[in-house]
């Protein structure tokens, strides 16, 4: 991406947001036939995930993730056939075979490191990392991401403590939607700002509309910049939404009242984007159909490949406890 | 008299428990307004406000260790770790503090607290939501683990958990949570801690069990019975304090023993029954001290045709037990 | 204490101050006639601690301590032979009847909690505690130390954010010392100053001169009374100097150069106070003596009487692990 | 060939393994310039610098998890717990991370890490410098569980440690550390993990065991030589896996088994030990499977009459021989 915010740069951000919705939509649609036991959304943290992406070198940079990151895995690279594999458990999956819950990302060809269900255990890993490669002279930033409520847990403080000590090249990105599961902000933490946390941390912590991909595209360059010039760590909170429930489980209408979630939806990071692109005339009607229909055929492949797929074999069960 | 299930029995247990001792609270993840993410809370936040059903920040360390703060001053806390898996990061405030902190203080201070928690496998949970715990804190010396099975004995015995001065770890099979049914007395009744339950009388054969597995047990023996095998079948409910007495007994009648338990099988809870039996009923034994569990993989996988290979069934306890009976 | 700096008050400090000192000193001369095999001081701490005990209610308010906190048992009213029972491990050691090393407080009647070794488990306790005080609507005030070796902890960390969402009448008090074990300030935390850390959990952090006694006095006076109004917790930062090595099993020769050894001295909290006191002519010669004389014979009398008294009865050992 | 105390062999193994692989790095607490509470990672900040021997900040789930993270970049981490009672913060980086990783990634990903850690008791280290944690891990399947006895175990075990692909938990006995001194080859030698040592032959009885237990059994066994018992002990040096034939060929051998151990009894390693042979070898026992160890009490009390209570003495062992012997 050598200018900055060409043209291209803006419809792809633009297509991968449209992707990642899409493809959300579609597992809800899944869920919904009873083929897809289990879905978790990126649906309104779209614009972080992929503002975040376009600052980071795919396949260099390190990709620390949580649950919610579709839009991140997509614009890294997973495509939407191996998102759907995982989706349904298939054998073939290249975050786990199947193993995990889907929305549990890996894919080692990419550098996405492989993350659990227990929140905020990642963030150690990233930091080690961000360690391993400073010590080995690479030129790698590490990334990595978790929920503001997840903030609250004591390893999220140990790693930014030693990433601070250390001056380590790598990124916490706390995508802040205000809800842990049901759990409003005020209820987590007596602060407005995650991002207040870095300071005691002795590096720069910044809060942005994690709904504007361009705003959160300029903080990560900033964060990235810092990093490879050795500076140290950079805590980027970007404020989202969560437009759908917490998960498939979940029933956020016992706690979330219909104004709320109506009054979230006008903060669709999604149509804000394709709001701005048109007025800006980078996009029109046909374009946007354009893009829209390669996203419903990508969609669509994905899902027949993946329905299709073999789930894994039973007697692999007890492989990969140990080496083989 | 009401047909609830075991969700419900808990409930009502907890519910009974707030309204009988305001020291009585909850805390936890989504306790509040969401009344839990299985819904065993439901209906408190409402009737007790939330300064007595308290949502907690994400972390369950300070979950557990304001807990036992609380309870040293005074206070009786039930604490929520949202699903079995999570209960790690509180690990060290668990065995280090709340387990320790009347020897070391030569009981001075007790630490009266109750943590809950929904464990157990077979709900396509994968492997950070299927897990079985119970190994790691029955070694737990100061510690009491209590692990009902039946909606009548996880009513009282939660009431019986609340009322016991020292910590008591209470798990709650997920899987058995809507799925098994009884009935529950309105009226007061007691099932006390430590105390095991024979769930069936058999003569040639005992299964030392709990939880889910306590219900396989009996379909299996239920099974066994048209072919003449006649199974006991013995359900802990409690795991630490052992009924030693009430296992021994058993053994000692019918000569053979499966011990039978979901969590993996190297470590496992069941180790300690298996050596236990090994060790006090030796001379009775007319055949190995055998064990069926689960598999010695990290945990149970999401995709169906792995999650199915994980846990021990039915039929796989009837063949074991066949066999040992011929043995 | 109606009147804040009567000069009692102050010679009531000083007194408190030096009598730690002379117990602690006592400690290491028993340890080195191999009659106790562990000592940890409060040496370079005890400012620190008196100046925060001042600002407490004994026997209303709760203590949450760690080991080095010799000078605020004393304050808080444990008495020179209860330490010496534990520092020799004796029946009748208030903290845990032999059970626990030395300097492992905890005394029931006086609102003092027990504490374990692993570091930082004390704060959450005292966080339940300034919780269940607060449900209760009683007039508590908790206050709970630790070193900032100990503040990287994840326990740390999750205590304040709930302190801070809570507004829980909770002082966390951090006897900054700039060592864990051996491990220098700047290899634990990447700032200056612990207290920084407040401001991400929504409650005021300071740092004041913990070798100055009416400093930290007058910083817990604050903190005591927003607590006590409801306005929750307070991170103190006191920074003191160890004066001796971390403990008798440990030899700071190895890590510490004889020059900041020596310039750690200059910075002695009991030199200075005495200094202080005779500068403003409320001490002289003569008062110190009579001070010191009878803070000798106190010191002599607790080591009499716990060398005399009984070790535990080995039947005992097994008593206790669940109620009886 | 040198004598060596056990922390010395340690030592060279750390100083080896830096030498030979620039991948390899230490971190922990206290382990640079301080060179370890107990001296066992003297010289080697000297030596490779503070990049390679790095002083972490006093919080030990950091130091695991980034310790997870440098080994699946591809790096070697030797990470030390200073008192195996201090690993509890870092549990769930260690079980639900470090040991499930390969599982979960479908061997996409691996943790080739080392915990090193001192624990056990006997040397007035109180409630928490004393015990011992090994139950709760080598119940964790993905997590390998070394406990060596002996210099010359500990050296090699340790390079084959580091050089294992999967995270392994190394315990030392802090006991051991200065007590246990032996030949250590100066050429290179290896002792595979998982597999046990013959550390005493015998022919009426086998004790099963390892750590600081090896040596009191061995104590045992040479009382009891002077009465004519013939005891044959098992170190079993690896505790994850576990090496079954040797336990299973000694017990088939002498028909009678010690199990023994000093953590706490109940739900202890031990304990699955005698579960495998109470099923396994049954038909070979001629009595009990016996177990001796450590008091079910929260753990070792500080007071010398109370600590000396704690663990098996090699009277006590020669005594429960004596009286299996006579069964
Ligand atoms: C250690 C742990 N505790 C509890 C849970 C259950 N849980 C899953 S997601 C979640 C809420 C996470 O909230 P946040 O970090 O804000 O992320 P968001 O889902 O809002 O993006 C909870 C409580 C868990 N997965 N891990
Ligand atoms: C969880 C845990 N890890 C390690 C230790 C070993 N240890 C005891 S004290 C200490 C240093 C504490 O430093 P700090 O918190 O600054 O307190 P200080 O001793 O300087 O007052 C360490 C590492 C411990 N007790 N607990
Ligand atoms: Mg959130
Ligand atoms: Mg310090």
């Amino acid at each position: 991406m050598k200018q900055e915010r060409d043209q291209a740069q803006l419809i792809e951000m633009f297509r991968l947001m449209a992707l990642a919705r899409a493809l959300d939509e579609r597992m809800w649609q899944l869920n919904r036939q009873g083929k897809a036991p289990f879905v978790i959304s990126c649906q309104g943290h779209e614009a972080a995930q992929v503002g975040a992406a376009m600052a980071l070198r795919p396949k260099q940079d390190w990709i620390v993730p949580y649950y919610r990151d579709l839009a991140m895995m997509l614009a890294i690279g997973v495509t939407p056939r191996e998102v759907m594999l995982g989706l349904l458990a298939k054998a073939d999956d290249p975050s786990s075979g199947g193993r995990q819950m889907p929305a549990h990302y890996s894919h080692r060809a990419l550098n996405i490191v492989s993350h659990s269900s227990p929140t905020g255990t990642q963030v150690p890993h990233a930091v080690g990392i961000a360690l391993a490669a400073q010590m080995r002279g690479d030129d790698v930033v590490t990334w990595t991401s978790f929920g503001e409520g997840t903030s609250s847990q004591g390893d999220v403080h140990e790693a930014m403590n030693l990433a601070g000590v250390m001056k380590l090249p790598v990124i916490f990105f706390c995508e802040n939607n205000g809800y842990a599961i049901s759990v409003p902000q005020r209820k987590q933490m007596g602060v407005e700002n995650v991002s207040d946390r870095a300071q005691g941390y002795g590096f720069p912590g910044v809060t942005v509309d994690g709904t504007n991909v361009l705003e959160v595209y300029e903080a990560m360059t900033a964060a990235v910049d810092r990093a490879r010039q050795g500076h140290g760590p950079t805590l980027i909170e970007a404020k989202c939404v969560r437009l759908t429930a917490h998960s498939s489980d979940d029933n956020d209408r016992t706690y979330r009242s219909a104004d709320d979630l109506k009054a979230m939806k006008t903060r669709d990071p999604v149509h804000s984007y394709e709001a701005y692109l048109r007025s800006e005339e980078i996009l029109d009607d046909a374009k946007i159909a354009g893009i829209r229909d390669e996203i419903k055929a990508q969609v669509n492949d994905a899902t027949t490949f993946a329905e299709k797929a073999p789930l894994p074999d039973p007697l692999t069960v007890s492989r990969y406890v140990y080496a083989e | 008299m009401a047909e609830l299930n075991l969700l419900e029995a808990i409930n009502r247990a907890l519910d009974e428990s707030m309204a009988a001792d305001d020291r009585v609270f909850i805390i936890g993840e989504d306790v509040g307004q969401r009344g839990g993410v299985f819904r065993v809370t439901d209906g408190l936040h409402a009737k007790y406000g939330e300064k007595r059903v308290i949502d907690a920040p994400l972390a369950e360390s300070i979950i557990i260790g304001s807990s036992i703060g609380a309870a040293m001053y005074g206070m009786r806390p039930v604490a929520e770790i949202q699903f079995a898996d999570f209960i790690f990061p509180a690990f060290n405030q668990i065995i280090s503090e709340a387990a320790r902190m009347r020897y070391r203080s030569n009981n001075a201070w007790e630490v009266p607290m109750v943590i809950r928690t929904p464990y157990g496998g077979g709900i396509h949970g994968a492997l950070y939501h299927s897990q079985s715990i119970e190994a790691f804190f029955t070694h737990i010396p100061g510690l009491k683990v209590v692990a009902p099975s039946t909606p009548y004995d996880a009513k009282a015995l939660l009431l019986a958990s609340i009322a016991d001065p020292d910590p008591v770890l209470f798990l709650e099979h997920k899987k058995c949570y809507r799925l098994i049914k009884g009935f529950v007395p309105d009226e007061p009744y007691t099932v006390p801690i430590g105390v095991a339950d024979v769930a069936r009388t058999g003569s040639d054969v005992s299964v030392i069990t709990y939880g889910l597995m306590r219900h396989y047990a009996v379909e299996a023996a239920e099974m066994l019975a048209k072919e003449d095998i006649s199974v006991e079948v013995i359900d802990l409910r409690t795991l630490r304090p052992l009924d030693r007495e009430t296992v021994l007994a058993s053994v000692k009648k019918t000569n053979k023993v499966l011990v039978l338990y979901e969590d993996n099988l190297f470590g496992g809870y069941g180790a300690e029954v298996a050596a236990i039996i090994a060790q006090d009923a030796f001379e009775y034994l007319d055949g190995p001290v055998q064990r069926l569990a689960g598999l010695d993989i990290p945990a149970m996988p999401y995709s169906a045709p792995l999650e199915n290979e994980f846990l021990p069934t039915p039929e796989k306890i009837a063949d074991t037990l066949r066999d040992l009976v011929q043995y």
